[in-house]
């Protein structure tokens, strides 16, 4: 291996190397704050080595450490260190052991980045499953609420058949292709329509498909995303809801731009009816649902299927909006999420809707925070969340895409149902029991960014369109 | 003095200021000093004008005064102009001079009023208003001053807006003369689409150069600004607004639905003659309404018992007359008859509102009776009022009026005579009949009600002016055959079309004239047989079923109102309660009702259960592959 | 052509894949449902190792092991879950478990 | 600079108005006050001092032309004109905007600060759209002005304050994003076009397209104005919405928000799909027609008066969308001074109606009954503003009715007869109104308050403005024709 090659791995290795310390940690003496200083300063240092290298740089035929797994990344990094932070909130008053949820986290994280740079089937399926196998834990890490057991279970036995599709899909491709390099499975695939192997490899793709399907909790296969969000932590959830998707969309993205959709039109329509689904479904299912992070469950889904529009219209424009669209998602997951976390706490999660009861003048930052998340990923103007969603429709009606577009634009009228429907619960003059501590510093200071990134990136988008402009795969 | 015209119309507007804004704290004398003075003034500087006009004639015949810009548009300019000529002259005399007697009435007749300010201030607006329209110099600004009476003769009508009667009848004056006014306004619309201008003179002007007579656009242009003027003027078929429009003061009848304002159609009519000129079609039209009108109304004013409302249809049958004459190209006849119109039938509004006062807020004339001897000043005056509407021959000003019309109306084309004899003989037999049925049962045989609240000097003086004006009013214009005077029409002539027919017509006109003055008398006559003398033979009759159901038609002003409340009235109010419910927004709602069905269907398939999830995933799976090995 | 031996393989990886699925579907009990995932898994890794032996290379081969670290990982995390499951609802059957529904 | 003071100057009032929000409550309202007086003034003394032939863009002209570029990734930038029209209708919002301020200065309320800044917000938001000619900036203030004004609704609205809030920002978020799908086909269209890709208005007009395509573009934009004017039957959010809303927001949407649609529509669907908009006269014809009657006979068949009130609203709008689209220059210059006087004595009808539910307790229009002789002063204003909207001669609705009429039977004589229709069904249920609250037997005992003389003063200026409006037009038309008359370039 290179010295750029390191170099340009960098990232993930001060990742890893922020596990081994924790554990290492962990295995001499217990102490939270040790290991909590550690995970943020591994991603800080993570962050901070994305800039060591530049371009794209290839390591080992596996991975690609490019501007857009670097861009994703930091997504990542910011992402759970927002993480981070709130479940250091959460987690004081826990009484068993609290560590290895960080050590859990920074797995988390490092399958992540391993996925957001993978080229190839192995590292997909290896990030997917380092992914995966953490937040199983993660989701059913408070031993003493039965809830959070139910969603670890209910998060476990669908991933694991959806691991065994993937796992199918991609032997099926492979053994069409002759290949498991992503953008040779690409290459191989656009000449799939006229080969005997055809329905082999369109068979193995659209198995691929519906194992990221589950992931990214698309209709069809989103049942199981309502159950795990509700029984969760809140600040596992939000990981589960910024992070994980984040990752899988961005290696969906790219393993899709290597796809020339036009010989396989039909995967196409597959797509676009799982896209239309999961908005409307989505919406559907989250209008009656009292419970925050259920609603934000059935929600993401419709978000999701939103992003199906720059992926397939591919290309840079694609890239660049689905970027930025990620990104205000994931900022305002944080946000929401967030403020049911700093309302909570280990014993009691405060995520019913009537916690929010005139929460506005009970608690006004916290209310401005998912206010504002809620208006971003509601797509009001002068938050993230309408630059992003403008982006989609840019590249919606760029590439005549109007089904899609359509659909969003009911899907977005049908979502703005519960999300204002929140908005006015916290406007209500109704005398709610004043409860909760003053929020904790670290999830203040998490919340804080992330107002600061929903409201500021709507505000002068400039700076990060600049940045995502040239994410071309 | 020509430079003072502008302050005719802002005198009363002053007034109108000065007591909407100050009244209230105002004490009675000085609010009755501002009103009444207001108007005077105005009387006073239309007499100075009037009479600088008659002694040096302005240019052109016509004093024009342009105040200010208005509306100056490319495509359209109009501005606060007025234009002075005689028809204008004729219509401001009787607006100022009659709108100053019945003020001054008023100060005495609603002194007892709590809110004698706004009276005051209410009347000044409308005097305003009526001299805006008929001094405007274009047609937007005479449809300013159309709107502005109306919206006066609402609040006048509803005056005492305590009681929920005055108050439908105010709304219902105000709504079907609005019909009207939407058609006259289609009507400028149409003109400024036509010419591009809405003064008056140039539009009349560039009519004439650009319409062919008879074409259709000067048709429907005519007909549309016909249904402005029957609407205002209570024609055929809008009439249905001014008999209930009496639940007003008695000085507001007087001036505003007698005097002027319900005269502002036969004004428009007069003042577009040459318009109407161009569509010969339409001016017979005027003149069917006119008899239609003044025959029915004639028919529904003897079944009336109440005063006033006599009074009411008289005043359209009245204006049947003026359209009648409008209609067969005698314009200064008919503007005579509305001049004489106004002294009369202000004079018996005047009167009957003493006598009504008098008899402690009694309308049914037939619980009146033998006032004669108890009011003798209001009985005089009443008569000669009465005769005048009469038209009894020689010694009325009605006489000569209606004298006129008839004339023009026999002298037009084919269907003249048939004019003449509805019109002539018909109409003039019941204008004698209902009018001496009222002076009959009201002033003679026994008092039923002792007399309270008598006139002061302040009433009797109008009364008496009024009287006067309405005997010798009619000998500025004497027919040829009986003595050569043409005052009158020498002085307004020159603003209308040359009259088609002859001026005078030796024998068959004297003949004519026989006939009909003939006919007054009998209607004197009868009305005296039924209603004085044979009392009893007017009993007689009403036992019979038919007679009853004739009265109880005749009583409603021949059905138009049970017509128009089920056409109209109740349809509005059907559709209005249907739409109450927001049909449209239900539909909205709907939506937002399925959507939520379909998420608690979908909700139901969130069972809880792993192996179900499992099943979505599964199916998923198995619909796209499927669909992507089959397809 | 005639069907190959990779052919033949790839059917028996389609038919163990079926047969998984429809433990995973059928079965209520966790432990059964644990085994058919790994009958699944284990069909994935025949399909990978019969498509590296058509097209003559070790990474299907390479695949399968991987394939096996991750079925190891899963087994312990979730026999893990299964314990805890049994503590919770003194049960194994799977459908028990729904606190959670809308 | 003038464009970007007038827009933000109110905004900074607010901003300093929730700083200041736990100093006291003078200072939460003299902030705002004195912003927006200033805003007024600047206004003013543009409108009089100011070169409306200072900056050209084509064949048209501004006082005022501002332009930084904002996100040149895609073509955005902050450009802001001032000419005649956006003039005259910025004064008419900064003008309601003191009045707002004006109508609240006794009300206490929870949160003040915070209420006074969303009232700020949505004035800069619709100020925003009348100054902006970047159509993704003209699209982000309209739906800027959304979310300050569902807070105040539900923030500090009646009862129903949530569903009404929320049925208001549905309808108006969801045509808004069918519009901006129109203004994204349209940025691509052009961009493939010609190679450049923007939103500046400017630039797209003129953009190639076939007559189909912009068609469909135009039905995108007049989506969200049509359900913002609002058009019949896309107004099922306005009565609720305005009468939940607090009075100060009431004021806003029913004297500011439906101008922007209306002025929406002259900026930019006028302008861009010029051919269109005349194939689709017809239509707006039908929907300007239904909205006339279809509002005043709603508005006669209602017992609450804020809900009487809306619905006289949505009638008088369909007169203006009727004139917009005879595209005449008279109904044009109508549909304006409609706008304008519009707003003001709306504005006022519901100050009064704010006045009246303050005595009273309730807007039951069949409880009350014979207010004249009790509160002379506020039954004389309330008169005076409900015969304003029967088009009462000399007001500014009396003369912008007149002339659409006039305008729209050179047109379309059909349309000109129909819309015509609703100046007399305006006469009923405007009289009604008035009959049931001010004439007819007392149904209140005891005394009430009549207007305090600064309250009476307030009301006076706004009857006076409509009348002045009606009596004097001539400056708005002045103002503004020079815009208006580029629209009939191809008629």
């Amino acid at each position: 291996m290179s010295s750029t090659e390191l170099n340009a791995l960098l990232p993930l290795t001060a990742v890893g190397a922020a596990c081994l310390v924790a554990l290492a940690g962990v295995a001499v003496r217990r102490n939270v704050v040790f290991t909590f200083v550690v995970t943020i300063l591994g991603f800080a240092v993570s962050g901070a080595a994305l800039f060591a290298s530049s371009g794209a740089q290839s390591v080992g035929g596996l991975l690609v450490i490019d501007p857009y797994a670097r861009f994703f990344s930091a997504v990542l990094l910011a992402s759970n260190a927002g993480v981070a932070l709130l479940a250091f909130s959460y987690f004081r008053s826990y009484r068993e052991n609290r560590e290895e949820l960080f050590i859990l986290l920074l797995l988390e994280t490092l399958g992540g980045l391993v996925l957001v740079s993978a080229v190839h089937f192995a590292s997909f399926f290896l990030g997917l499953e380092l992914l995966s196998v953490s937040l199983y834990s993660l989701l059913a890490y408070v031993r003493t609420r039965k809830a959070s057991f139910e969603a670890g279970v209910k998060y476990f036995v669908p991933a694991a058949v959806a691991s065994a599709f993937l796992l199918f899909g991609m032997a099926l491709l492979y053994d069409a292709a002759g290949t498991m390099d992503l953008a040779g499975v690409g290459r191989s695939l656009a000449r799939a329509g006229s080969l005997p192997e055809g329905a082999v490899a369109i068979t193995g793709l659209v198995m691929v498909i519906v194992a990221i399907g589950f992931k990214l909790a698309l209709a069809p296969f989103h049942m199981w995303a309502a159950d795990v969000y509700q029984g969760a932590s809140a600040p596992i959830t939000a990981s589960l809801a910024s992070v994980s998707k984040v990752a899988v969309f961005a290696l969906f993205f790219r393993f899709f731009s290597g796809i020339d959709l036009r010989a396989s039109a039909l995967v196409g329509w597959i797509l676009t009816v799982v896209a239309i689904l999961s908005m409307l479904v989505g919406s559907w299912l989250a209008l009656r649902q009292r419970n925050v992070k259920r609603m934000l469950a059935y929600s993401s889904t419709a978000h999701l299927g939103y992003l199906m529009l720059p992926l397939l219209s591919g290309g840079r424009a694609g890239a660049a909006a689905a970027a930025f669209y990620l990104v205000a998602y994931s900022a305002a997951t944080i946000a929401l999420f967030g403020v049911i976390t700093a309302l909570s706490s280990v014993d009691r999660e405060r995520d019913d809707g009537a916690e929010l009861i005139g929460l506005a003048w009970r608690k006004p930052f916290l209310s401005a925070v998912f206010i504002a998340g809620l208006l971003s990923m509601a797509g009001i103007p002068l938050t993230a969340g309408f630059m992003g969603k403008f982006y989609l429709l840019t590249v919606g009606v760029g590439s005549s895409l109007w089904a899609l577009a359509a659909a969003l634009v009911l899907s977005s009228g049908i979502s703005l149902f519960y999300y204002l429907k929140l908005v006015a619960v916290q406007f209500s003059r109704q005398e709610a029991e004043p409860h909760g501590p003053r929020t904790p510093l670290a999830a203040g200071f998490a919340l804080a960014v992330a107002i600061v990134l929903v409201v500021g990136l709507g505000i002068y988008p400039g700076p990060l369109a600049n940045a995502i402009a040239s994410l071309a795969l | 003095m020509y430079a003072i015209v502008w302050l005719i119309p802002a005198l009363p507007l002053a007034g109108f200021l000065l007591l909407v804004f100050l009244g209230r704290r105002m004490p009675r004398a000085v609010a009755a000093v501002v009103g009444v003075g207001s108007v005077g003034l105005a009387a006073l500087a239309t007499v100075l004008v009037g009479a600088s006009f008659l002694s040096a004639p302005p240019a052109g015949g016509a004093i024009e005064e342009r105040l200010f810009g208005w509306v100056s548009l490319p495509s359209l300019s109009f501005a606060f102009g007025f234009r002075v000529d005689a028809l204008t002259l004729t219509m401001m005399a009787v607006i100022t001079i009659v709108g100053f007697l019945i003020h001054l009435y008023s100060s005495e007749f609603m002194s007892r009023d709590g809110e004698f300010w706004l009276f005051f201030a209410y009347m000044n607006l409308f005097v305003s208003s009526m001299l805006v329209l008929v001094m405007a110099d274009n047609l937007a600004l005479l449809y300013l001053g159309w709107e502005g009476v109306g919206l006066c003769s609402y609040f006048l009508i509803g005056f005492w807006y305590r009681e929920p009667e005055y108050c439908v009848a105010a709304r219902k004056a105000f709504i079907v003369t609005r019909i009207g006014d939407v058609s006259m306004l289609l009507g400028l619309a149409l003109l400024v689409s036509s010419f591009a201008t809405l003064d008056i003179q140039e539009l009349l002007r560039r009519a004439a150069a650009g319409w062919a007579p008879g074409s259709a656009l000067p048709v429907v242009a005519t007909l549309l600004l016909l249904g402005g003027a029957v609407g205002k003027s209570a024609q055929l078929p809008l009439q249905v607004w001014l008999p209930d429009a009496m639940a007003g003061p008695t000085p507001v009848s007087a001036l505003i639905h007698a005097a002027t304002m319900v005269t502002a159609g036969v004004y428009l009519i007069a003042r577009l003659s040459a318009l109407y000129a161009l569509a010969p079609a339409v001016q017979s039209l005027v003149a069917i309404v006119g008899l239609a009108t003044l025959l029915l109304a004639g028919l529904a004013a003897i079944a009336q018992v109440d005063l006033k409302r006599i009074l009411a249809y008289s005043t359209i049958s009245q204006i049947g007359y003026m359209f009648l004459g409008l209609g067969v190209g005698f314009y200064s006849a008919a503007m005579f008859h509305f001049m004489v119109h106004a002294f009369f039938k202000a004079l018996l509004f005047l009167a009957a509102g003493v006598v009504i006062m008098a008899q402690g807020e009694e309308h049914n004339i037939f619980r009146m009776g033998g006032l004669r001897t108890a009011l003798p000043a209001v009985f005089w005056t009443f008569l000669i009022g009465a005769s005048s509407l009469a038209a009894l021959p020689l010694v009325t000003a009605g006489f000569y009026s209606k004298e006129w019309i008839l004339w023009g109306a026999w002298q037009a084309g084919r269907g003249g005579p048939l004019l003449w004899l509805l019109g002539g003989c018909l109409g003039v037999l019941l204008t004698s009949l209902y009018s001496f049925r009222a002076v009959f049962v009201t002033f003679f045989g026994d008092q039923k009600i002792r007399e309270s609240h008598l006139p002061g000097a302040r009433m009797k003086i109008p009364l008496v002016i009024l009287a006067a004006l309405s005997i010798l009013g009619g000998f500025i214009q004497i027919p040829s055959d009986i003595a050569p005077v043409s005052l009158f029409e020498s002085f307004i002539g020159g603003v209308f079309p040359k009259a088609p027919g002859a001026a005078e017509g030796g024998s068959t006109q004297i003949l004519l004239q026989v006939v009909a003055s003939a006919l007054s008398l009998i209607g004197v006559l009868a009305a005296y047989v039924l209603y004085r003398r044979g009392v009893g033979a007017h009993e007689r009759l009403a036992d019979s079923d038919a007679y009853r159901g004739v009265r109880r038609f005749l009583f409603s002003g021949l059905g138009f109102d049970w017509v128009y409340k089920w056409a109209f009235v109740k349809t509005f109010d059907c559709a209005a309660k249907l739409l109450k419910g927001e049909v449209v927004g239900r539909a909205a709602d709907a939506i937002g009702s399925a959507n939520a069905a379909i998420g608690r269907a979908l909700g139901a398939l969130q069972s809880g259960r792993i192996r179900w999830y499992l099943v979505g995933i599964a199916l998923g799976a198995v619909a796209a592959v499927g669909a992507a090995v089959w397809l | 052509m005639s069907p190959q031996f990779s052919d033949y393989a790839l059917v028996v990886a389609a038919v163990l894949f079926a047969l998984g699925l429809f433990g995973v579907l059928a079965r209520r009990n966790v432990v059964y449902v644990l085994i058919s995932v790994e009958v699944m898994l284990n069909a994935a890794g025949l399909a990978f190792i019969s498509a590296g032996s058509k097209l003559g290379q070790p990474d299907g081969q390479v695949m399968f092991i991987f394939i096996l670290t991750l079925a190891a990982a899963e087994a312990s995390v979730g026999l893990a879950l299964v314990i805890q499951f049994y503590r919770a609802y003194k049960t194994l059957d799977t459908d028990s478990a729904r606190e959670l529904k809308d | 600079m003038i464009p970007a003071i007038v827009l933000l100057a109110p905004l900074l009032g607010g901003v300093l108005a929730w700083i200041s929000g736990r100093a006291g409550r003078l200072w939460v309202r003299i902030w705002p006050l004195a912003l927006l007086v200033l805003d007024f003034a600047a206004l003013l003394a543009v409108w009089i001092g100011g070169n409306p032939d200072a900056f050209h863009e084509g064949a048209y002209s501004f006082y005022a032309d501002l332009i930084v570029p904002w996100i040149p990734q895609i073509g955005v930038s902050v450009h802001l004109v001032l000419d005649g029209l956006s003039l005259v209708l910025s004064l008419l919002a900064v003008f309601i905007g003191i009045v707002v301020i004006l109508v609240s200065w006794k009300r206490e309320r929870d949160h003040e600060g915070f209420f006074y800044f969303n009232i700020t917000l949505v004035l800069s938001g619709v100020l925003g759209t009348f100054l902006a000619v970047d159509l993704f900036l003209f699209f982000l203030f309209w739906e800027l002005m959304l979310v300050p004004t569902y807070f105040l609704i539900v923030g500090w609205g009646g009862e129903r304050r949530a569903p009404a809030g929320f049925k208001f920002f549905l309808f108006t978020q969801l045509s808004g994003l069918v519009m901006l799908l129109a203004i994204l086909a349209l940025y691509f269209i052009h961009g493939g076009s010609s190679g450049v890709y923007t939103f500046d208005l400017f630039g797209l007009i003129g953009t190639p397209m076939s007559s189909r395509t912009s068609f469909l573009l135009m039905l995108g934009f007049m989506a969200a104005f049509a359900v913002k004017l609002p058009a019949v039957p896309f107004h099922s959010w306005l009565p609720d919405a305005y009468v939940e809303a607090p009075l100060e927001a009431t004021i806003l949407l029913a004297a500011l928000l439906s101008k922007s649609a209306a002025y929406g529509i002259l900026r930019f669907v006028l302008p861009l799909f010029h051919d269109a908009a005349l194939a689709f006269a017809p239509v707006a014809y039908v929907l300007g027609v239904l909205s006339v009657v279809y509002g005043a006979v709603l508005a006669f068949a209602q017992t609450d008066l804020k809900r009487l009130i809306a619905y006289s609203s949505v009638s008088h709008l369909g007169f203006v969308l009727v004139g917009i689209f005879a595209l005449s220059p008279l109904a044009l210059q109508g549909s304006v001074l409609q706008m304008v006087s519009h707003g003001v004595a709306t504005g006022a009808l519901f100050v009064v109606a704010g006045f009246m539910e303050r005595r009273l307790g309730h807007r039951d229009l069949s409880r009350m009954g014979g207010l004249f002789p009790l509160v002379p002063r506020l039954a004389g204003a309330g008169v005076a503003l409900a015969l304003v909207a029967l088009g009462v001669p000399g007001s500014g609705n009396f003369i912008a009715e007149v002339l659409i009429v006039i305008g729209t039977f050179q047109a379309s004589p059909l349309f000109a007869v129909l819309v015509s229709s609703g100046l007399v069904f305006s006469v009923v249920y405007a009289l009604w109104m008035i009959q049931r609250a001010f004439h007819g037997r007392a149904a209140v005992s005891g005394s009430l308050r009549d207007l305090s003389a600064l309250e009476a003063a307030g009301a006076l200026v706004m009857i006076l403005v409509v009348f002045w409006l009606g009596l004097h037009p001539q400056p708005v038309f002045d103002a503004t024709s020079r815009f208006l008359q580029t629209l009939q370039g191809g008629a």
